[in-house]
């Protein structure tokens, strides 16, 4: 952490950057927040640990329109999404230094109060540097500890792997934390009967509370105006009367971005009700794979993505039913 | 025949490209190759005109089922608009098949102008196909059931 | 003061059911809400809180308010039925309380909406003291006592057993009706849990939170401060916050074409939202700056002006919890104490 | 909120046989926004369309829908009707009643309530039309003919003399096409040769017609009045310029093994040719396959040869860019191959051949010097059995399905020459029936019949079966005698079906022009718009469309024409206004529009926008209205519904689904 600060500092001094897009401590040892820095003392702040799990690309949509340069400090992951942003002209390559940070697995709040950690004041264990396999937690209620890997984020299980796509320089070491298979979940939805599946989804779905922050937080949902906000669909919804509107929405926030969607696991990481949104997009990501050729949006910045591609002998829809 | 009003009486919509599906529907009447009522034909420029907004915006006004009709691949008039038409279709059906709705309420035709007889042909089985499956529950929104 | 065996709660809400509706806090895929009672429903009383607030027992996120029918060219309207069925809401805990208490300032004030009201007065609130609070609960700062709860009957869960206290009208009758499963008990156990409890949030970190300078008085100073500028950044506008709290109280009118008539219902809206407040000119606030500021400035600043002082935060720290980017209404008042200090 | 008028055709009895037209103007009348209902007998008739302007005037119309037959039909009659009336035509919508619904149902109660539905669904959507105004776009005085042909040859001579510049692009070395290759014609028999080389020879002297033979057209892009088209022209190995046409080349030209194309591969040919002695131009062209030269490096005698210096070894393809204002496609027809009908011995025996065979061994330039022989042994024949409707009016699916047209005519016409040259020869002909509607036709037939003593069976050949003795078994059924009939031919001539020249599907792709499922080009409308492709500028000449004779094929050749230079005589085109835009607010200028789009119509601008006081450059879709044309794949990939299409736009096509749904 203290390499990012010193390199942060010396961009912003020698004016290579204006500003620093990274995490600045929270006030309870796990919630830092994404955060702009352009001072030096500014940066005595910044924080980069197991918790800032936050997928920085979708915030140089709007530095990208400021003067100067931003140094962002992308994860692996985030940086699939950061160039399917390049790819869709929405962020400016040359207004970003990238600085590619070394990942051990993000760390997920929930899973660790799930585990019955509570009252908690202070963590040890989750810093970069740190290769303690087991967190530790004080706690208004005594000291309480668990496997780091437990308290991970689902998508670190799945993880993509420990490259860069895109990057300026590459900082910290970063951790192979797949222990788990990308399309098991989807797999096991697609074994069940359609009443099984529905009732599944119907259930996850009740929880639903349309706050829109699976959306927000989605890099490539990056629209000036959704669908959903907009007149001009008569398609414009804010809350439900009945449980088909989030199957609507649901449907349609995966559909849009099938095929450029990088499974970067925010939608779920940020549900508020713990949905597994990624379900969705993953079942797109493997019927594409299946259907058109294994296809990883964010890996590169030109290529066709699926659904704006074809070849002549596509399968029929019928293949649904075939399957 | 008379109607019965007891007996369901599905409510379908079939997106008809303007240039093969549309027309043969037009053929489909003139040659007097009868299908049932249910069918209501909405015609769009291409398949790939479809939505999948309009569809899920159907189920969730009450029909039982929706069919999408284009020119056969290779044929498109717009040249590649059914190709697109074609995954985009592909993927939304395996997503509502995926969340337990019964993939049997979806249907894609490639029906050419010539084609009356598969157009009467495809609609009497897909009518048929909704009528075994039964009103749709899963995807509608329950203030539109009457 | 009564009690009753943890596991004889069941019959307890089974009792409660015959003829009211009860909601109380269920585990639906893994989440905790409030929801109806029904024999199958995993009620999770050991949860401290919900991701909902209880608030929609009274203010639902949606519903509907008549019916509009097409009748040839003429148009006939029906208007939604108001609430007259008697229900219970059990287990809201001394936060979500005042939360009501908020919203009453709201809809109960002149013109009263009728809808609040009629819920208000069918609904018997059993509040719960939270016997375990946590480290984002700060309901202390605005004099809430978590270990006492203020409704219509107060429990405490003490070593399997839930003590029970009427203390409204309302309250009594509800203890009347379930009294066969009550018995009658002495205080000495919950008076102990209260000191317990309240021993336990002299220990939270935001326990020493200062509300000064917020008031209905701050309204330019604070209004007017660079700090905003820099405190939304990394705001994703969604309405997280919004949904979860249990006082904020902006709703949305939309109509709903059922094919046979058009619904006009209304539903939470959210200040976050690009379209929050949108007329037909445009929008009033064209940045999320501006929204924003609108959220903590309504809670901490124009709701106190125009309510005697009270606060629109009851301090549940549900938004401390749920919130995206890590932001909260702790970090805004921290904010701009720490710019005081500096001043 | 509109004022809409609802107009119901009863379509004579068409309609109002089945659906309840009074019940449907009674239940739309309560329609939001409907102000005027009402029925009439024929909506289409000028009295039908001076209801509509009296309905406009009175009531101040600014909508209006019509319940009647397929848009496909009067769409465009009703919007003339409503611009008269001075209602932009794009607030016009048709509710088909008549092909969607009163002609396939049959109760009047379920067909009346889906009329109501239809039309409700054309209120709905009318209900948010907006006026719409077609632009301009440019028109190159140029046409371009795809096919050499007679169809060809036609097109472009009275293009040329209305005094327009065309092309004709041609993929064998010669012009001249299928007719070229028939002896005689019917029902005059004048020779076939001696109508055509007339029209090739003007064609090639006409000074505003180009002929680029042993060329193919590579690649299509634009639209009508301004296509842009890429012309391969094939190394013909010979420099056209300096040729003479001597002919010393193919003489002297030692490989002389190539079967020949233009006699049907009844005999072979030089490896350096021209297909036929008139050819049009008459300059050889090197068969690089069976070249020595081409294949070896050894020989090069016909550079030896040439007193003009004109081979050229070295040549290539050369592609030639042309822009065209109509493209009128005249790629005619083949026969269908034999493969999939063993039982007429086509393989097996050389005696067994097509119609179009005979041809051209009854022509004094074929294989045979014009002399009727047996290919295996060169006997004169005496017992000759034609078969007709060979791969045509098949029920499975070896053949066609539909009727091939010429072959009842053009067995006559053989089977009255061969027993007028030779009187000796019998001559049987198995039928299904003897089609013969054309001026003429039928006394052609009948003279076949009784003056020349052709014998006429009615019914199908079972089995050819060739006989040790060289001869061929024939077994046939005669359906009017009800027996089987045995017969010992020493020829047998089938009247193999045709179908559309393979190529033709690759250009109709190109030209994004329609087929159908037996690569029939499709015309604009079946009756009333025969000779143009739905795609606009794009014509159709020939046999491509249909199957014809000579006479027809030269009649909608000169149709073509007209529509061809109806077109290239207007300097500017309206276009379609039913085009995508996007709007500028919401677009996200993220690229995936362009990527979908097939006609290249969308580009991408850094503008100044004003969003609600927020005042910023961003990235914005443009789309060009002149290349747009409406396919709508744009919309649907654009996931903020930013790009929409007028006309059709999400939320007409929504208010569709709802009223449907409702």
């Amino acid at each position: 952490m203290q390499e990012l600060i010193n390199r942060a500092k010396e961009l912003l001094a020698n004016g290579t950057v204006a500003r620093v897009l990274g995490w600045k401590a929270g006030d309870l040892p796990y919630n830092p927040e994404p955060a702009f820095f352009t001072t030096a003392e500014e940066l005595d702040n910044f924080v980069y640990n197991g918790f800032c799990g936050a997928n920085l690309s979708k915030y140089m949509i709007a530095a990208s329109k400021l003067e100067g340069k931003t140094m962002v400090c992308l994860k692996p992951c985030d940086t699939y999404s950061f160039n399917q942003l390049i790819k869709e002209h929405r962020v400016d390559r040359e207004k970003a230094y990238i600085v590619g940070v070394g990942c051990k697995g993000k760390l997920s709040i929930e899973k660790v109060k799930d585990l019955g950690i509570k009252g908690i004041t202070a963590v040890s264990g989750a810093e970069m540097s740190d290769d303690a396999e087991t967190l530790t937690f004080q706690t208004i209620y005594g000291d309480k500890s668990c496997a780091y890997a437990d308290a991970m984020l689902e998508r670190c299980h799945v993880c993509k792997g420990k490259e860069h796509m895109v990057y300026d320089e590459l900082i910290g070491e970063s951790k192979d934390t797949k222990d788990a298979e990308r399309f098991a979940e989807v797999e096991k939805i697609e074994a069940m009967s359609p009443a099984e599946k529905f009732a599944f989804f119907q259930k996850e779905l009740s929880k639903c509370i349309r706050c829109n922050a699976c959306r927000n937080v989605c890099p490539a949902c990056s629209c000036r105006k959704c669908v959903f906000d907009s007149t001009k669909f008569d398609s414009a919804q804010k809350a439900n009367v009945d449980s088909f509107e989030e199957k609507m929405f649901h449907i349609i926030r995966a559909f849009h971005v099938a095929g450029r969607c990088t499974d970067c696991g925010e939608c779920s990481r940020v549900c508020p009700q713990g949905i597994p949104l990624h379900l969705f997009n993953r079942k797109f990501i493997k019927d594409i794979d299946e259907l058109y050729g294994e296809y990883q949006a964010g890996a590169d910045t030109d290529s066709k993505a699926p659904l704006t591609n074809f070849t002549f002998d596509d399968a029929e829809p019928s293949i649904v039913t075939k399957r | 025949m008379s109607i019965n009003n007891e007996e369901f009486r599905p409510k379908i919509v079939a997106f008809c490209c303007n240039w093969c599906s549309y027309a043969g529907a037009d053929l489909a009447g003139s040659s007097r190759l009868a299908y049932p009522a249910d069918v209501k034909i909405i015609r769009v420029p291409c398949s790939c005109r479809v939505n999948p907004m309009f569809i899920l915006r159907a189920f969730e006004k009450g029909a039982d089922g929706v069919i999408i009709c284009g020119c056969h691949p290779g044929d498109c008039h717009y040249s590649t608009g059914n190709y697109y038409a074609r995954r985009r279709m592909t993927l939304l059906f395996s997503m509502l098949d995926y969340m337990g709705v019964e993939n049997g309420r979806t249907r894609v035709e490639w029906v050419s102008a010539a084609e009356g007889v598969k157009f009467s042909q495809t609609m009497n089985e897909f009518v048929e196909k909704i009528h075994s499956l039964g009103e749709n529950v899963r995807l509608g929104d329950l203030r539109c059931k009457n | 003061m009564y009690k009753i065996a943890k596991e004889n709660l069941t019959a307890l809400f089974r009792l409660m059911a015959e003829d009211k509706a009860l909601y109380l806090p269920v585990n639906n895929a893994g989440q905790v809400n409030f929801a109806a009672w029904t024999e199958d429903a995993e009620v999770d009383l050991d949860t401290l809180k919900s991701v909902k607030s209880p608030k929609d027992a009274f203010f639902p996120q949606s519903e509907n308010l008549y019916t509009c029918y097409k009748d040839g060219k003429k148009i006939k309207i029906e208007p939604e039925e108001l609430q007259h069925q008697n229900f219970v809401v059990f287990g809201m805990k001394a936060c979500d309380v005042k939360g009501v208490e908020v919203l009453d300032k709201v809809f109960l004030s002149e013109p009263v909406d009728t809808f609040y009201a009629a819920r208000r007065a069918h609904g018997t609130i059993v509040a719960m003291a939270c016997h375990e609070p946590e480290e984002t609960c700060f309901c202390k700062v605005f004099g809430i006592d978590c270990a006492e709860p203020v409704a219509d009957v107060a429990t405490w869960m003490v070593e399997g057993e839930l003590y029970w206290k009427a203390l409204t009208e309302k309250g009594e009758a509800l203890t009347k009706a379930v009294a066969s499963l009550l018995t009658e008990t002495d205080e000495a156990k919950v008076e102990d849990e209260k000191t317990a409890i309240r021993a336990i949030v002299e220990k939270l970190p935001y326990m020493n939170l200062s509300l000064e300078g917020w008031n209905g008085d701050a309204l330019t100073e604070k209004f007017d401060s660079p700090i905003w500028e820099e405190l939304y950044k990394p705001c994703l506008a969604c309405g997280t916050c919004t949904f979860v709290c249990p006082t904020c109280q902006c709703y949305d009118i939309k109509d709903y074409d059922t094919g046979h008539g058009v619904q006009r219902y209304r539903c939470w809206d959210s200040c976050m939202y690009s379209d929050f407040t949108m007329m037909a000119h445009g929008n009033n606030r064209t940045s999320q700056m501006q929204r924003f500021r609108q959220r903590f400035m309504h809670k901490l600043v124009y709701f106190p002006a125009n309510n005697d002082g009270m606060y629109s935060c009851v301090g549940c720290g549900r938004c401390v919890e749920k919130c995206p980017a890590s932001l909260n209404i702790v970090k805004v008042i921290k904010a701009f104490e720490n710019q005081g200090g500096d001043r | 909120m509109q004022r809409i008028g609802v107009f119901v055709c009863h379509c004579g009895s068409n309609i109002a046989a089945t659906v309840d037209v009074k019940k449907v103007v009674e239940m739309v009348a309560m329609e939001p926004g409907v102000v005027h209902a009402e029925d009439y007998q024929y909506m289409c008739s000028e009295a039908g369309q001076a209801k509509i302007a009296e309905a406009v005037k009175e009531k101040n119309l600014t909508g209006i829908v019509v319940c009647s037959c397929s848009p496909r039909m009067h769409e465009n009659t009703f919007r003339t009707a409503a611009k008269r009336a001075g209602i932009n035509p794009y607030m016009v919508e048709i509710a088909n009643i008549r092909e969607h619904c009163s002609w396939i149902h049959k109760n009047v109660e379920e067909a009346t309530e889906k009329a109501v539905i239809l039309a409700r669904a054309a209120i709905a959507k009318v209900n948010l039309n907006a006026p719409l105004f077609p632009g301009e776009s440019r028109v190159t005085k140029r046409a371009l003919v795809i096919g050499g042909g007679i169809a060809g040859i036609q097109t472009a001579l009275d293009i040329a003399d209305a005094g327009y510049e065309v092309d004709i692009v041609e993929k064998t070395p010669s012009i001249g096409g299928r007719m070229s290759q028939l002896d005689k014609t019917f029902p005059t028999l004048d020779c076939s040769a001696c109508i055509l080389t007339p029209k090739m020879v003007e064609a090639a002297a006409h000074e505003k017609i180009t002929i680029y033979t042993y060329s193919e057209v590579e690649k299509v892009s634009g639209f009508v009045g301004d296509f842009t088209v890429d012309i391969r022209k094939k190394a013909r190995s010979v420099d056209a310029n300096k040729c003479t046409g001597c002919g010393v080349c193919q003489e002297k030209c030692p490989s002389k093994k190539a079967p020949s194309e233009f006699n049907r591969g009844l005999n072979t040919r030089s490896a350096i040719y021209t297909p036929f002695a008139q050819a049009i131009p008459n300059v050889p062209v090197i068969d690089r396959d069976a070249c020595i030269k081409f294949k070896t490096g050894k020989c090069g005698v016909c550079e030896k040869v040439c007193q003009a210096g004109a081979i050229d070894y070295t040549q290539q393809d050369e592609i030639v860019t042309q822009k065209y204002g109509a493209i009128v496609v005249a790629t005619g027809f083949d026969t269908i191959k034999l493969d999939n009908y063993d039982e007429y011995a086509y393989n097996q025996s050389k005696d067994v051949i097509t119609s179009l065979e005979l041809e051209r061994i009854m022509n004094a330039a074929g294989p045979t010097k014009g002399h009727l022989e047996r290919l295996s042994d060169g006997k004169h024949p005496h017992e000759i059995v034609f078969v007709q409707c060979v791969g045509s009016r098949c029920s499975d699916n070896r053949g066609k399905s539909y009727c091939s047209k010429i072959c009842c005519m053009y067995t006559a016409k053989h089977a009255m020459l061969i027993r007028d040259k030779y009187p000796d020869v019998n001559v049987t002909v198995f039928y299904i029936d003897v089609r013969t509607p054309g001026k003429n036709f039928d006394e052609f037939y009948r003279r076949a019949v009784e003056e020349y003593g052709v014998n006429y069976v009615k019914g199908q050949v079972g089995k050819v079966i060739p006989q040790p003795n060289g001869k061929l078994l024939v077994q046939g059924s005669d359906l009017l005698d009800n027996k089987q009939i045995f017969k010992e031919a020493d020829m047998v001539v089938l009247a193999t079906a045709i179908e559309p020249e393979a190529s033709v599907r690759q250009i109709a792709t190109m030209l994004t022009a329609s087929i159908d499922t037996n690569n029939f080009l499709t015309e604009a409308h079946p009756k009333l718009r025969p000779v143009e492709s739905p795609t606009a500028g794009v014509f159709l000449s020939g046999v491509c469309q249909g199957p014809k004779d000579i006479p027809e094929t030269v009649a909608q050749a000169g149709a073509a024409a007209v529509k061809a230079i109806g077109l290239l005589a207007k300097d500017k085109l309206t276009t379609n206004p039913c085009t995508a835009k996007a709007d500028e607010l919401m677009c996200n200028g993220c690229s995936t529009c362009a990527n979908v789009c097939p006609y290249g119509a969308i580009s991408y601008e850094e503008k100044e926008v004003n969003d609600h006081g927020i005042r910023e450059t961003r990235r914005i879709a443009v789309v060009n209205n002149a290349l747009c044309q409406g396919c709508g794949a744009c919309t649907v990939t654009c996931p903020s519904g930013a790009m929409d299409l007028q006309g059709f736009s999400n939320r007409q096509i929504i208010a569709e689904v709802d009223a449907i749904c409702r």
